[in-house]
């Protein structure tokens, strides 16, 4: 199996994806992790809270998946989000990439993040102190 | 409107959960497309009209205003996505 | 501690990495891992062997984390290098960079990588089945 | 050469370690800059000018030819580097 995606409800394992994607054909891999951060524009943040379209989320993370596949030599893809309250510093999505040589492992992992935040139907809700948000919804 | 068709079902998430107030609504729509359910959505509830966008998806993947809806099809509103 | 740089004779742990770069004031972590490879120039490698000029090579490490923080606004850098001899697989370096936003994060971290093979004093040594090369020692 | 200053010790890695057959070697020089270093083991090693390059570091930093060697310096041969 090249790729493993998961929306997950537990904490992330950076060692899973990373463990899944090394490949002895491969001598490079880019991990991309996002993180809780606990300000958005000065703004504090309590928490987040994300949810996901599940099922189509999976067939999503798998086009992109697909997509980077022929775009770059990847050898394996581990594509981990996510869902339900996150506190400061949590794990919210792990994208983890192998490929023969660094530079196509930079910019397929890059690929895979913004493809993401582009198209799986997955939503972030931003928790402050007096009030929340759902990011990107208005203008 | 009295040619309806059957119910159609529709999944809801984020911020269209909040503005419906459900997660799943059931609609009858004189004309069967994602175009028309959108209208009859944004009529329904004015706040879908302020979101950034407010894609469709038929069984899991991205439809266009002119793709028809049959019944039995999993339809889902798609608020701005913010994964990530 | 901004920086975690290590030489280790011992297997390198992506999870210490990233646990020490994680920093709520960030969004994105990006982590470039170089894994020994079965092959170079279709010619099958049995393992590699890495030996460093170790209080240099700290030393350089240093100023490129330095350089790293001058160019981008990164809150944390771990960059771990192994020595001693590897098999197929196991991680030769990991580098770890958090940052607020992700953009910078690859950024940073292709910019470590990339200084990194060009000055640290690290050599490796492909070992074949019918014999040995230091890497990049000749035209 | 008969003006030559006390012994200077040079640590070696990698390729440069196999081409002289130790992980040290004490040499003299007439002159006691980096420029005069590398030449003097270049004609007592021929293999180094095989080398894609050959830097010096002294005290840990890299030295350009001209430097100035003092006694006491920690000198260091620095073959082409690969890690990563």
């Amino acid at each position: 199996m090249l790729f493993d995606i998961q929306i997950l409800e537990t904490p992330l394992s950076v060692q899973d994806c990373t463990t899944f994607v090394t490949d002895e054909s491969c001598g490079a891999i880019d991990v991309f992790i996002g993180t809780v951060r606990n300000q958005t524009k000065g703004k504090k943040v309590e928490y987040l809270d994300f949810e996901a379209y599940k099922s189509m989320a999976i067939k999503e993370m798998q086009k992109i998946a697909e997509a980077t596949s022929a775009k770059w030599p990847v050898a394996k893809i581990a594509m981990h989000h996510r869902v339900g309250k996150l506190k400061l510093k949590e794990l919210a999505v792990v994208i983890a990439i192998s490929t023969p040589h660094r530079q196509a492992s930079f910019e397929a992992c890059k690929f895979c993040i913004d493809q993401l935040k582009e198209t799986v139907p997955i939503w972030k809700k931003e928790v402050f102190e007096d009030g929340e948000v759902w990011v990107a919804a208005h203008p | 409107m009295t040619n309806t068709s059957a119910p159609f079902k529709i999944l809801l998430f984020g911020i269209t959960k909040e503005i419906v107030g459900s997660s799943t609504i059931q609609l009858e729509l004189s004309e069967p497309t994602v175009g028309a359910l959108k209208a009859k959505l944004r009529s329904l509830y004015p706040d879908l009209g302020t979101l950034n966008y407010l894609a469709v998806a038929v069984n899991e993947n991205y439809a266009t205003d002119q793709q028809q809806l049959r019944l039995g099809d999993e339809i889902a509103l798609i608020p701005p996505v913010s994964g990530g």
